[in-house]
């Protein structure tokens, strides 16, 4: 439990640090719901599979007693705050458990006014990471199979959360392959950028998976779906595709807390996670904002300063 | 399927010239959903509206588009005739044909199509048009002067007489201002201090007027009819109600030698003081940073002398909210100085005239100073250096005035009336002495000006020179000057025992804080700007705002006079009504699909937007989500370009409309 | 020179005074540079700027003879540096005007046939050593400093006017002569003409005009005390010093000075001007003396009103 | 400023996007004044640069325009105090979106024009459609509109794309 351990960097990391993360959570997550300071905790209890992990809420400490953590808990658990579990917060205080990633989210979302950090009890993860998708399952987390983002990840500590779980071991040496890639696009004379893009985009099947994972879609009604009028056509057709892509990476720009979830779920494996990157470089460049785990008053494109760079305005 | 009638301006030959208006109107006859399209020599003419009104009658017309000049110029004209036809005025617009158009291209053929487009983009505008009508606010009638020198007192009192409230708020601890200070008035030599004070005692004395000195505004809020003003009190550490004026603690006070403001430094006065006998309120103030009490603990003589105890040194800053409709700006001037500037500011000083070390080089406010009964001399004209009579008086006109090399290139106005003053009370109280003015111009239109100027140069022996002083420095105990004299084309050097400057009148220092609090604009000067040059000189852009004197530009006392009374008559005729209509152009939440995310809340530059409960029955609460207050909204829309679902919309500039003239395209 | 720092090295426009009336400015520039360790490279095949009467007939002459000058000056490394005050205010306002106005440069750049070198660096001599050299590095160097000398500082019309040309100093109150009389150790004096004419080119038509003018400027450093009277202009220097006789000839009886005053001066008061010599020096002849170069190579023999009565009495000879 | 007489083989279409009280102002003035230039530019007068929505720039594009242009209010001079400020932050993150998709910025100006500056409207339009001009028609978006969802199945990226043999039979079956 003791998340300011020194950190260590280890080659392979062993299910039984995952096991120990468990233990942690289900202490918690029982305490909490026995002297009922929350109304029930959401996490992961295991898949129905072998080596998977499914979200869920737990309102007794006996469900809490069957709460996992391990490189399958994949899911940031945000989403099921505001969207598909909306109501729950309404009969009180609920515990969440998040990685750095997601806590991201949630300080957003109090940033945002769609949750109070009062009616949240934060169970932090310090999270090593998690598989990749389509990574070989095998319990140990390798630098083969961890996801791309957390190769890279900068939210290790869940710093502010209300208690941490885990001691800090990282995987040692990753090659930043988001960073890379990012590079690469960006090194790519703007036609061939174009095509790149273009050619994700235009598979697009309007699925809107995206959408649903994303913790920060949480309007009522999407820009996108609306026809009066109609911003953005919305049959899958390559036109709509790229407006609907530039028009999300936009709306995300300044809130996104880089889960990646919807480049996970992308059916179409259309690298997403790279345009929501590209918006908060930029954002890190020119106002020094970066998403940070605890909630502001205002994101970076709520505000101004007078001195803000113009040198693209003649 | 709509009805909209088009109709095609020629403006006379201004837009027909490069545009072929039947091409023009024929073309947008065509555009679904135009019922009637035809082209007319002068739109905006009588028989050019009357045609329109017909059209939207006969035609059955629901929305109107002329084709014509700039909407700054005549949308109001044609919004006026739509609504007399019956169509809501909101549902007329303009397509500027002309301004964006024929005047700036020559190719026929390619303005003829620019025409068209602008012509078809507009139609999609006015299609998705609504109907909108004009919110109506209730007017607060009470109204807040800022100021206390003429300018305010005059619109205090004549706002007052109306039978209305008015907070006056004074920045020192007297009203009365800069026209206190002065000697004589021109044209007339009446002492200004004889008709001014009996001005400042009604102030005083008016039920309908509440008077706040030594106080600042603090912060500003809301809108024409309804602001909220904050006022700083400043702490006096005298209590106003127990003071009687009785002054005991003024001559007991051991500190005596702090240069009086109010004398421009000339004379001393204690460091509890008024600034003059005949202020109003006859209330001192404690000088803190120059009272000993304050700044080692170790006095308190005044308190001890003061009878009914009002002296308190433990008085904090206060605030209070004033509620009031309309404001009157009316904050005056102050005079530029010839000290160094600073680098990179815009206006420069005067180093050919030693950047204001030689003492005996003073300006004009200083000579009014020296040269009234009540200032530090007596009255009598004596040099500040060395306190001798001086024999040889050199005035310089247009310090800082019209010198663009300066900075300033604005001509102050008063400069040339009351430098022929000085010079005649000069000869009046120095008989042997000699006036030399150097001028550029002698500019005295006004009743009874030239006639006096003429009597300065022809009665009172003031010998004017046509030219400008290139440098100034001491020698012994004189000044020479030296200068031009371009009527004779000669180098002329005069060796002056004192010299004054005539220097630029600029607005006070702080008046772009203050315009920032109240919104209004000023120009690079920091004069505030007026609606109009001609038609709005009273009025600021931002309603309910008005100006008067001298924050607005240089003028003189029966020009500020005549600007406080017309800017008293604006606040009268505003709160003539109890309610009052404004612009429909404003943000609306759609309650349905908001998610109170309040980004719009945090991008709004009014604080329009505010967070709303919506509960169901029962009374739970089921949201939150964004409320815009109409009357505070200032209608710019970046509130809906920064919502993500687009739940807040600016009427007037909806999504629909501008997504519908881009398809046009 | 200090260690770490980068040795300087300007370019050197001398102009034609310098090579002809001038000739002392010259040699006591190339001294004190030498003295401070500082390169200086002559311009090779430089002609005349113009001076000021090109100007005054033929604008796109005097232009293109500056445009010149300076693409010339290209060819050889560093800012480029002027001693004489005319030469610097003529390439300073040629830079001025082509840079203002693109058809001017246009033709200039046919008549110089190649292009006009707008952006080449011109350093007056006097902030090549007070801002560049710097102060405080060039009190360091000090040998001798001019102790107790009284300098009246003399700027004339050309170094910072007009305003926005020379980017020197303050137009109306320059300091960087003083500064610089301060660094060296001499006692700069607080005077009323610093920045008046001297009469300038009118010394050879209008001789007259130049007598009122200079003796204006000589009297009012006797009034306040200066043993001497500072230039950084070859012209100034010229009507100072050469004239001095023949203004103690037209103004040395009382009452027959300065401008003719059309409105009463009792200024005078009748007692006879001071009728001292006022030695006239070029910075460089002050700052290279402070170096301790050898005043023999400083050229005080050539100049009228000699100056080494008084330097010998400050025992800086 | 004279007249633009010469005939181009290229007229691209300029949409301009500007605030009311500056810059539509500042183009009243050109008008008012005279000035000559290209007439390809089409203006949507906004009340401030604040309420212009990045969304309104993708659809310009999508709708054939071939440069873009965003004007408004320089900064400070806001007559709704902020709106300047709030779209300067917006553009710049778009503009960075766009570039990283490889949308040419050079077809996309901001600049802020005044009520007073009738030339500086002009200079910004002008220099905007003859660079546009020299540039060519913007095809990306253009092309894009005309295309349909499967028909980079039919190019050479099929295979990477389609990578079920029964897919591809199901999609030659289509023809």
């Amino acid at each position: 439990m003791n998340a300011k351990a020194s950190k260590t960097h280890v080659t392979c990391i062993e299910p039984a640090y995952y096991e120990a993360i468990t233990e942690a959570i289900r202490k918690e997550a029982v305490q909490i719901l026995k002297d009922e300071t929350v109304v029930g905790v959401v996490g992961y209890l295991p898949g129905r599979r072998k080596g998977t992990a499914s979200p869920a809420l737990v309102t007794t400490a006996e469900e809490a007693g069957k709460l996992i953590f391990s490189p399958a808990c994949v899911n940031n658990l945000s989403v099921y705050l505001t969207k598909a579990k909306k109501g729950v917060l309404k009969k009180g205080k609920v515990g969440i458990v998040a990685k750095g990633c997601d806590m991201r989210a949630l300080a957003g979302l109090i940033t945002e006014s769609q949750l109070q950090r009062e009616e949240l009890f934060i169970i932090g993860v310090v999270c090593p990471g998690v598989y990749g998708f389509g990574a070989e399952r095998t319990g140990t987390l390798t630098e083969a199979n961890i996801a791309r983002k957390c190769r890279e990840c900068s939210v290790h500590l869940p710093d502010g959360a209300d208690v941490a779980a885990g001691t800090h071991t990282e995987l040692a040496d990753l090659t930043p392959e988001e960073a890379e890639e990012m590079a690469r696009i960006e090194a790519m004379p703007q036609a061939e950028r174009w095509a790149f893009w273009k050619e994700h985009f235009s598979r697009c099947i309007r699925c809107m998976a995206c959408r649903q994972v994303c913790p920060f879609c949480y309007c009522e009604q999407c820009l996108c779906d609306k026809n009066r009028p109609q911003a953005v056509e919305s049959s899958p057709r390559p036109a709509g595709n790229m407006a609907w892509h530039l028009v999300r990476a936009m709306h995300l720009a300044g809130r996104c807390g880089g889960c990646a979830e919807c480049e996970r779920v992308c059916p179409m494996d259309i690298p997403l996670n790279l345009l929501n990157r590209r918006m908060a470089k930029e954002l890190k460049e020119l106002y020094d904002f970066e998403a940070g785990l605890n909630p502001v008053e205002k994101g970076p494109l709520n505000q101004y300063k007078e001195d803000d760079d113009q040198s693209f305005i003649k | 399927m709509s009805r909209i009638g088009v109709f095609v301006c020629h403006c006379g030959e201004n837009i027909s010239r490069t545009v072929d208006v039947e091409q023009v109107a024929k073309a947008a006859g065509e555009i679904p959903g135009v019922a009637y399209s035809c082209d007319y020599k002068y739109m905006c003419s009588d028989p050019g509206q009357t045609l329109l009104k017909k059209a939207v009658a006969e035609h059955k017309l629901d929305g109107v588009l002329v084709a014509a000049c700039s909407p700054r110029m005549h949308e109001k004209t044609f919004r006026k005739a739509a609504e007399a036809a019956g169509l809501n005025p909101y549902l007329c617009e303009m397509a500027n044909i002309r301004e964006h158009c024929s005047w700036v291209h020559e190719d026929r053929g390619m303005a003829t199509a620019k025409a068209k487009d602008i012509v078809k983009l507009m139609v999609e505008r006015v299609r998705k048009g609504k109907s909108l009508a004009p919110i109506t606010v209730p007017v607060t009638k009470r109204a807040l002067v800022i100021g206390g020198g003429i300018a305010g007192i005059q619109a205090a009192l004549d706002i007052a007489d109306a039978g209305h409230k008015v907070v006056l708020v004074e920045r020192d601890p007297s009203i009365g201002g800069h026209m206190a200070q002065l000697s004589e008035t021109f044209p007339t030599l009446d002492c200004s201090q004889c008709i001014m004070t009996p001005k400042m005692v009604d102030v005083a004395n008016h039920p309908n007027i509440t008077l706040f000195t030594y106080s600042e505004i603090e912060k500003v809020e809301g809108y024409i009819g309804n602001f909220q003003v904050t006022v700083k009190h400043k702490a006096r550490s005298v209590d106003e109600k127990k003071c009687t004026g009785c002054g005991v603690c003024m001559t007991k006070c051991p500190k005596k030698k702090i240069p009086n403001e109010f004398d421009q430094g000339h004379g001393m006065r204690p460091a509890i003081y008024v600034p003059f006998p005949q202020a109003v309120p006859n209330t001192p103030v404690i000088d803190r940073e120059n009272c000993t009490m304050f700044q080692s603990g170790k006095c308190g003589v005044c308190a001890k002398v003061c009878g009914p105890g009002a002296v308190d040194y433990e008085q904090k800053d206060t605030f209070t909210v004033e509620d009031v409709g309309a404001i009157v700006v009316a904050t005056g001037f102050k005079l530029y100085t010839i000290d160094r500037k600073p680098e990179g500011s815009p206006i420069q000083g005067y180093g050919e005239f030693g950047y204001g070390t030689i003492p005996d080089i003073i300006d004009g406010m200083t000579f009014e100073r020296l040269a009234s009964a009540s200032g530090p001399t007596g009255g009598k004209i004596l040099r500040p250096s060395d306190g001798k009579e001086p024999k040889q008086v050199v005035f310089i006109q247009c310090v800082g005035s019209r010198a663009r090399e300066k900075g300033i290139s604005y001509c102050s106005k008063v400069c040339c009336m009351y430098t022929a003053k000085h010079t005649m009370l000069y000869h009046h109280k120095v008989h042997d002495g000699q006036a030399y003015v150097f001028f550029m111009d002698a500019r005295t239109p006004g009743k009874g000006y030239d006639e006096f100027w003429r009597r300065a140069v022809e009665e009172e022996e003031a010998v004017y020179i046509r030219g400008m002083v290139s440098r100034m420095y001491q020698r012994g105990d004189k000044i020479v000057v030296m200068g031009s004299d371009i009527q004779v084309g000669t180098q002329v050097e005069i060796e002056a025992d004192l010299v004054v400057l005539a220097t630029a009148v600029q607005p006070q220092d702080g008046a772009d804080l203050l315009a920032q609090k109240l919104g209004i604009s000023y120009d690079k000067y920091n004069f505030y700007s007026e609606a109009h040059a001609k038609l709005k000189p009273v009025e600021c852009a931002t309603a309910g705002i008005y100006l008067a004197g001298a924050c607005q530009g240089p003028k003189d006392i029966p020009d500020t006079v005549s600007q406080a009374s017309a800017a008293a008559a604006k606040v009268m005729t505003l709160f003539a009504k109890d309610q009052l209509e404004r612009d429909p152009v404003v943000a609306k939440v759609n309650e349905k699909y908001c998610v109170g995310c309040f980004a719009c809340k945090k991008v709004c530059a009014y604080g329009a937007i505010e967070e709303k409960e919506i509960r169901d029955r029962q009374g739970n609460l089921v949201k939150k989500v964004a409320y815009v207050n109409p009357g505070v909204c200032g209608g710019c829309g970046t509130c809906q370009a920064t919502c993500p679902s687009k739940s807040i919309e600016l009427d007037g500039y909806t999504d629909e409309q501008i997504m519908a003239m881009i398809e046009a395209l | 020179m200090t260690p770490g720092k980068k040795r300087l090295s300007y370019s050197y426009y001398p102009g034609c005074s310098l090579h002809a009336s001038g000739r002392e400015y010259d040699i006591s520039t190339r001294a004190l540079f030498k003295a401070l360790n500082v390169g200086l490279k002559e311009v090779p095949d430089w002609f005349c700027c113009g001076a000021t009467p090109a100007h005054n007939v033929d604008e796109l002459l005097s232009l293109s003879l500056c445009a010149k000058n300076l693409s010339l000056a290209e060819e050889v490394e560093g800012d480029l540096a002027v001693a004489c005050a005319a030469c610097f205010s003529r390439l300073k306002t040629t830079q001025h005007h082509l840079k203002e106005d693109d058809t001017k440069r246009k033709q200039v750049e046919v008549a110089i046939d190649g292009p006009a070198a707008i952006n080449k660096p011109v350093k007056h001599i006097l902030e090549i050593l007070a801002r560049e050299f710097g102060l405080a590095r060039l009190e360091e160097s000090v040998k001798k400093p001019l102790l107790g000398l009284k300098v009246a500082s003399y700027y004339g019309c050309l170094l910072t006017r007009p305003p926005e040309v020379p980017e020197l100093d303050d137009c109306e109150d320059p300091s960087i002569m003083e500064d610089l009389l301060r660094a060296l150790g001499a006692e700069p004096v607080k005077w009323s003409h610093r920045m008046e004419c001297c009469g300038a080119n009118f010394t050879l038509s209008r001789p007259g005009v130049v007598l009122k003018l200079s003796n204006a400027i000589l009297e009012s450093a006797r009034i306040a005390g200066a043993d001497c009277i500072m230039v950084a202009c070859p012209l100034c220097h010229g009507n100072l010093d050469i004239r001095q006789k023949e203004i103690k000839e037209a103004y040395g009886a009382p009452d027959s000075t300065l401008f003719g005053n059309i409105f009463g001066s009792e200024l005078r008061g009748g007692s006879a001007p001071d009728q001292r010599d006022v030695p006239i020096f070029y910075v460089t002849q002050l700052a290279a003396l402070a170096m301790g170069v050898a005043s023999e190579s400083l050229g005080f023999e050539s100049v009228i009103t000699d100056p080494k009565p008084l330097l010998r009495d400050k025992q800086l000879l | 400023m004279h007249a633009e007489t010469k005939q181009h083989d290229f007229e691209p279409k300029i949409v301009a996007f500007v605030c009311t009280w500056c810059t539509y102002a500042g183009a009243d003035l050109a008008g008012t004044s005279r000035m000559q230039y290209p007439s390809n530019v089409r203006v949507l007068k906004f009340p401030c640069t604040g309420r212009i929505d990045p969304v309104f720039i993708l659809r310009a594009f999508q709708k054939g325009a071939d440069g873009v242009l965003v004007s408004g209010c320089h900064p400070g001079d806001c007559h709704y105090m902020a709106g300047n400020f709030h779209a300067r932050r917006r553009f710049a993150a778009f503009r960075a979106l766009l570039s990283f998709v490889g949308v040419d910025l050079n077809r996309l100006q901001f600049s802020w024009v005044s009520a007073a500056e009738g030339g500086k409207w002009v200079d910004v339009v002008t220099e905007l459609t003859e660079r546009v001009r020299t540039m060519g028609p913007m095809p990306e978006f253009k092309e894009l509109e005309h295309e349909e969802q499967w028909s980079t199945f039919a190019g050479a990226s099929a295979d990477k794309v389609l990578n079920s043999p029964e897919l591809k039979e199901a999609y030659d079956s289509i023809g």
